[in-house]
């Protein structure tokens, strides 16, 4: 019975492993060429802008001069976008997904709204700009103020959330599910204890993409009139606001040199609050982080 | 005896008349939630159309849809063929995608089969930031960096080419490809790989023929919405593109894509309300209906090859 | 910044007294700015209740929300258009045009270039217009050498390329070899990069790379040839290639918004002293005079 | 199947027809489950049990392609216009692939009080206790309640599971091969706590051991082929069957 | 466990220790186990016994908390040495939950020859239905090869598995409990297949059924918490146990 036509030699063997051992070299050098990338662009930023970096630089607003200029109208802007993109985009993302992957009815409109969203993926930021500028600040007249600005950029990285939360749900396995129905539990609970928990990893790889990208934005909040030039404090969400990129962007096409590493400091406290906002997401992530 | 959880069930469910309300408001709350996305588009398309509407009234459709000329600035003679700017936007995001699905896939695959669960977490974050750095700093990059790399391999390449932003903004899409495929390869069950495993199959046999057609759905998203940002991407285009609309596939040549037109005239001093002021919204949606073609495509696409647990 | 010594300048001693308070909205040119930011800074210092805030949207983005109401100084690097003048008068808003300061277009050359003296306004024609006929520096005069120019150009939606190409192009089409881009600094690193690069940009671009890349001096109407510089392009012998700037300003604003008034004053007093700061050129001061007494009559 | 015994029914299943698509896996099932008894069912692989148990608590609608027809009364109420949560709640299930939440042990057999509104961790303590000790696990994992359950053992897993049924105290309970995966001292706890549990539920239970049925159930159903061979009390169907093929499949002369 | 025997021994294991984190699941295992023979590794649930299995052909490495101390050499070659693909290539396995892959039964089946170079669709298909033969689910499924695994029965998606092991024809084969989702024909056969693979191949086997154990193995090994307490031929340890705990465990009267 046994049939030498299947039992593999030991050559095929070998060559197998030397491709998965390329393959994983290769698979590396693709992790690695992104790395070293972004050490790069670290360094270049750092020590461009280090010089500029110190508290006054934090506590300033923007000047004519390099020396007295400062970043904090941007720094607070930017907190303040965050601060209603962040909850308005995940509970509008997360809930569009839930209602997509475990309440609509498989139909037209339900294709019909997921083509729609992926395509609004795609949509350019500057027109989500003339859109935020059309309903947002003139439509609903709120004005050039922060929360137009906010409101804009959460529709902007909406369709990122949706896609990422959908396929973190859509990847629960039916056994799960089967387990909580059978304990006689509502749709609802199951999505509050099985679905959330379990696609809580997917939803913050997306939140982590998407607010990464909005921190960064600039053009589609000059669209809607974020100012460049700003030397009070926010205090309301009607108030007018600069952001970072903003910032960045207008102190980067100054004649002076000096403007330009004003601007690379600018960047450096960019990244900096990016990355104290992943951390804070990954390490939710990674507490949920789990195989099946 | 002291009651038993099933009369304490009974009594909460007697009780529990909130838990119906919700029961049936949260998909009525989702469903809303849902359709807002409908209301954003529609929004766009009002946005946009109003705008395009006008700008057809000056220039003729045929000669927008036909012609291979975009020189809208020349007040004696302008021109407005959409085609060296499709050109344009298919050049960068055809770049970035040969840069940015190799590699992008390549990480994610090595991070989700390769990677030990502790480099897998310290490496996915650092490769994450890359999403986060500013454009205007990957445009300045791609300008004073990688376009004086790339004339060490291409001679005479000219300072402003499609080459260089092309594979920056492929950088930049990376980490997008690679956290989501990954996170989809994540959720591959582990005793589906063991599965293979235990026929002898190499790591790269796992990932290529068991965890990537059960994770293609989610694969064929993170690509989708790569491919999406590229030809949104704007300020590293306008910085180290020039802004030449050029047409045909020349990736050594300026050129112009069309969100960084869109950029140029809504940053620039067009004069508000003339044809050029207009023309932008043309542009935006012709990109608009461009993007939704593709996605119906991808949408069909990974329609097709899902695979399900 | 090379001229910041005296930071307690002309306005900054008198009515500091007097707390003003509101908020001003400008918006409108990248190219005017500087200008404007400088000035808000100092107003802002001076007067800590006043909101003064300014946006960049580009000239026609500018008089987009000029025209939308929403803004009470319109920023602009080119004059207004017709089209916007229409706009104004449809929604009723009255409004005055100031000059601010004054820019000058400098013709540059990568620092090698050694055979480049001047350039006529015609040669520059030859050179850039896409009719024309050079298209290597022996085609623009005997004795240079045959090699192909590269040309850079600001982006031909900005106020710079729409000057340029008014004085110089005079409404014809630009070579189309030649490279464009949005950013001043990124047609410094092209010239910068390039042997045979000729350019064109802003005056304080020029200023601050002084030392890496060369002048073109120009051949003024007279048929004197001149390098661009303070003085000259203040005094009017750079020409054509000196362009005003200019703010507008909404005649309601400085009826009703007490900080818009002020502001306006401010600018106006300011400018001369800003513009030379940030780079530009600062007009001679009967000019400002002038624009503050008509401002005061608007009042 | 006497009429006479409706008063204590728990199920009353009548002309039972259900497709996978276009595959029929259930075929006229027509039955009648007293109360408060063991029923034990058996067949061969792939003849519907599984799918038969998972229609008594609406489980199997779950599946997008299946369709049904008949009726199923749950003590007298049509599933179909019971609300399908309390349903669930009344009549627990265990599946035959264990399928533990990815969380700890504890909140595992925690989930169903939980999801019925209790809440005070004293009472859960108890019922996390009472419940793991009827699936006998308790002893193995008492020390190790907050370790994830996907780290245990299959026939742990399995146990866990049970003990997450018995957690919110159903009526009826579905068991598709409980002990599959256990070894016979587990079987024979489960089997105990089967025989306890008899006095106050009623018990349906998918097994693929005779000896199991013969042991622990007082009705057994055969199944073949999706459709009810026999159905009759255990003894009675073990000595003297009345088909010829249940007679073959009990011997193991079958196939 | 006499070293006489070594020419002819499949595995030897000597001082085998495992950790799951800080939890020991196997203590100090030293066993030979001879070529061509059937070992049933019988033991309480949580033991062990799936643990140790794994261990054989390196699978337990992929559980990232795992360490492991000790030697275990298969044909003479340490696994540690080996290359593990050449190793799990000749040492099949079928695991305690079935786990298919979300691909037709066909490509199930086809996927480990597949993989070993092996393409030309006439050999995959006789390969297919021989393994499906030998898992005694040809007649089922024949009609349905393009439909996915995972609308199977339970049983059936075990016998997939097994299916699956059986088409790359391996040197041993370890199966975690094959049978206990199987009715009991399909268990008969398939313990008529490994009666038949007897000849040709090495089998260890998991299984919780005494009876199952001692109708087709050659050895038995009881293990007890992670310790291999009892190693001997079967008929021998049946009916004439050393250790006290392996007549407890044997004779129901265990815990
Ligand atoms: N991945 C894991 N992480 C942590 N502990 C584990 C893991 N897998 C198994 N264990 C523990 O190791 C011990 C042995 O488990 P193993 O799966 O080998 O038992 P078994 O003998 O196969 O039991 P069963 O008959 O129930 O399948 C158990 O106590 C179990 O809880
Ligand atoms: N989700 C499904 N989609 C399509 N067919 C299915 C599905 N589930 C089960 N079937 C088919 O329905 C029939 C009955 O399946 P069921 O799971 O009820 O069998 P079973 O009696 O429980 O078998 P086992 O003892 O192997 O678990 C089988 O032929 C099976 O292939
Ligand atoms: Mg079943
Ligand atoms: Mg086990």
């Amino acid at each position: 019975m046994k049939n030498n036509s299947v039992t593999p030699d030991e050559k095929q063997i070998d060559r197998r492993i030397i491709k998965n051992k390329l393959a994983k070299g290769v698979f590396f050098l693709g992790t690695l060429f992104g790395i070293i990338v972004l050490a790069a662009l670290l360094i270049r930023i750092f020590t461009q802008g280090i010089a500029y970096l110190d508290f006054g630089f934090l506590s300033n607003f923007a000047s004519r001069r390099p020396e007295d200029a400062g970043i904090r109208a941007a720094i607070l802007g930017t907190i303040w976008i965050m601060s209603i993109t962040i909850p308005v985009s995940l509970i509008l993302g997360v809930s569009t997904s839930i209602y997509l992957e475990e309440y609509a009815p498989r139909n037209k409109f339900t294709r019909f709204i997921e083509l729609n969203l992926a395509n609004l993926a795609g949509v350019p930021s500057v027109v989500f700009g003339l859109l935020g500028l059309t309903v947002f600040v003139r439509l609903l007249e709120m004005g050039r103020s922060i929360l137009a600005g906010g409101f804009t950029m959460s529709l902007l990285i909406l369709p990122v959330i949706v896609v990422a939360s959908k396929e973190a749900i859509r990847a629960i396995p039916q056994e799960q599910y089967d387990a909580a129905y059978a304990m006689g539990a509502t749709k609802w609970q199951i999505i509050r204890t099985v679905v959330l928990p379990a696609a809580t990893p997917g939803i913050l790889t997306g939140a982590i993409l998407s607010l990464s990208r909005g921190v960064g934005e600039t053009a589609s909040l000059l669209m809607i009139g974020a100012m460049t030039f700003i030397a009070y404090t926010p205090a309301s969400v009607l108030d007018g606001f600069t952001v970072l990129p903003i910032q960045i962007f207008s102190w980067a096409s100054r004649p002076q040199a000096e403007f330009q590493a004003v601007a690379a400091a600018g960047s450096i406290v960019l990244l900096v609050i990016l990355i104290v906002m992943n951390t804070l997401a990954i390490i939710i992530r990674n507490n949920y982080s789990k195989r099946y | 005896m002291k009651i038993t959880i099933r009369e304490r069930i009974k009594k909460n469910k007697a009780k529990q008349s909130y838990q119906n309300t919700i029961e049936k408001a949260m998909p009525l709350l989702f469903f809303l939630m849902a359709s807002l996305s409908i209301l954003v588009t529609l929004g766009i398309i009002y946005t946009l159309l109003r705008e395009t509407i006008m700008f057809f009234t000056h220039i003729s459709l045929f000669d927008f849809i036909t012609g291979t000329e975009w020189y809208p600035f020349f007040e004696n003679n302008p021109s407005y063929g959409i085609w060296p700017l499709l050109s344009g936007t298919f050049t960068i995001a055809i770049i970035a995608m040969l840069v940015a699905v190799p590699i992008g896939l390549a990480s994610a695959i090595y991070l989700s089969e390769y990677a030990s669960d502790r480099s897998r977490r310290i490496l996915k974050p650092i490769l994450e930031v890359l999403a986060g750095v500013p454009t205007v700093v990957y445009g300045l990059f791609a300008l004073t960096f990688v376009t004086p790399l790339m004339q060490t391999f291409v001679t005479d390449l000219p300072i402003f080419n499609a080459l260089s932003p092309g594979i920056v903004v492929g950088i930049m899409i990376i980490p997008q490809i690679t956290s989501l495929s990954q996170e989809a390869m994540n959720a591959v069950p582990q005793s589906v790989r063991d599965g293979a495993y235990a026929l002898g199959a190499t790591r790269l046999e796992v990932a290529l023929k068991i965890v990537i057609p059960g994770s293609f759905s989610g694969i064929v998203s993170s690509l989708v919405l790569g491919l999406s940002r590229a030809i949104g991407e704007t300020m590293i285009v306008s910085t180290a593109a020039g802004s030449t609309p050029n047409l045909g596939f020349t990736p050594t040549e300026s050129i112009q894509t069309m969100t960084s037109y869109i950029v140029q005239v809504s940053m620039g001093d067009a004069t508000f309300g003339s044809t050029i002021y207009y023309s932008i919204y043309a542009v935006g949606m012709t990109l608009f209906l461009f993007t939704l073609i593709m996605n119906i495509l991808a949408n069909h696409i990974s329609r097709k090859y899902r695979e399900v647990y | 910044g090379n001229k910041s010594e005296d930071k307690n300048s002309a306005g900054a001693n008198e009515e500091t007294s007097e707390s003003i308070t509101g908020s001003v909205q400008v918006d409108g040119s990248s190219t005017v700015f500087p200008i404007m930011e400088g000035i808000a800074e100092e107003f802002s210092i001076e007067n800590p209740k006043a909101r003064a805030t300014i946006g960049v949207s580009g000239s026609g983005g500018g008089f987009e929300k000029f025209i939308a109401g929403e803004t009470d100084i319109s920023n602009a690097s080119r004059p207004i258009k017709e089209e916007e003048i229409a706009l104004l008068e449809e929604e009723g808003i009255d409004y005055t045009e100031f000059k601010i300061a004054l820019d000058g277009l400098s013709v540059v050359v990568n620092s090698e270039n050694d055979w480049v003296d001047y350039l006529t306004l015609d040669e520059l024609y030859a050179i850039w217009a896409e009719e024309g006929d050079a298209d290597t520096w022996a085609d623009v005069r005997d004795g240079w050498p045959d090699e192909e120019i590269e040309l850079f150009s600001p982006g031909i939606d900005s106020g710079t390329y729409d000057y340029f190409d008014e004085v110089i192009l005079n409404g014809d089409q630009i070579e189309r070899e030649a490279s464009l881009s949005e950013d001043d600094n990124i047609l410094v690193q092209g010239v910068k990069g390039s042997p045979n690069g000729l350019a064109y940009f802003g005056y304080a671009y020029y200023a601050e790379n002084m030392d890496t890349v060369k002048i073109v001096p120009i051949e003024n109407s007279e048929g004197d040839v001149i390098e661009p510089s303070s003085e000259t392009v203040q005094n009017g012998n750079y020409e054509p290639l000196s362009r005003p700037l200019f703010i507008y300003v909404k005649h309601e604003s400085i009826v009703e918004n007490n900080a818009a008034y002020e502001f306006a004053k401010y600018s106006l007093k300011m400018a001369g002293e800003m513009a030379q700061e940030v780079g530009y050129v600062a007009m001679e001061e009967a000019i400002y005079e002038e624009s503050l007494a008509t401002l005061e009559s608007l009042k | 199947m006497n009429n006479s015994e409706n008063k204590s029914l728990v199920y009353s299943i009548k002309d039972l027809n259900l497709w996978y698509g276009d595959t029929k896996a259930l075929k006229n099932i027509s039955i009648d489950i007293p109360e408060k008894e063991v029923i034990a069912i058996i067949g061969p692989s792939g003849c519907g049990k599984s799918t038969f148990i998972k229609t008594l608590n609406r489980m199997v609608e779950l599946v997008p392609s299946v369709k049904t027809e008949g009726s199923i009364h749950y003590k007298k109420l049509d599933i179909k216009k019971a609300k399908v949560e309390s349903l669930r709640t009344e009549v627990g299930m265990v599946f035959q692939k264990p399928n533990p939440f990815p969380k700890s042990i504890y909140d595992n057999i925690a989930y169903g009080p939980r999801i019925h509104g209790i809440k005070d961790k004293k009472t859960l303590d108890e019922v996390v206790e009472r419940s793991l000790r009827g699936a006998a696990l308790w002893e193995e994992v008492k020390d190790r309640l907050d370790e994830n359950a996907f780290g245990l053992s299959g026939g742990q897993q399995q146990r866990v599971c049970i003990a997450r049924a018995l957690a919110v105290e159903p009526d009826v309970i579905l068991m598709d091969e409980p002990t599959s995966a256990l070894d016979p001292l587990s079987t024979a706890k489960i089997e105990d706590l089967i025989h306890e549990l008899r006095k106050n539920y009623s018990i349906i239970i998918v097994t693929h051991n005779m000896q199991q049925a013969a042991r622990i159930s007082d009705k057994t159903a055969f199944f073949l082929n999706g459709e009810v061979i026999e159905f009759d009390a255990t003894e009675r169907m073990y000595s003297n069957p009345k088909d010829k093929r249940t007679d073959d499949y009990i011997s193991g002369k079958f196939g």
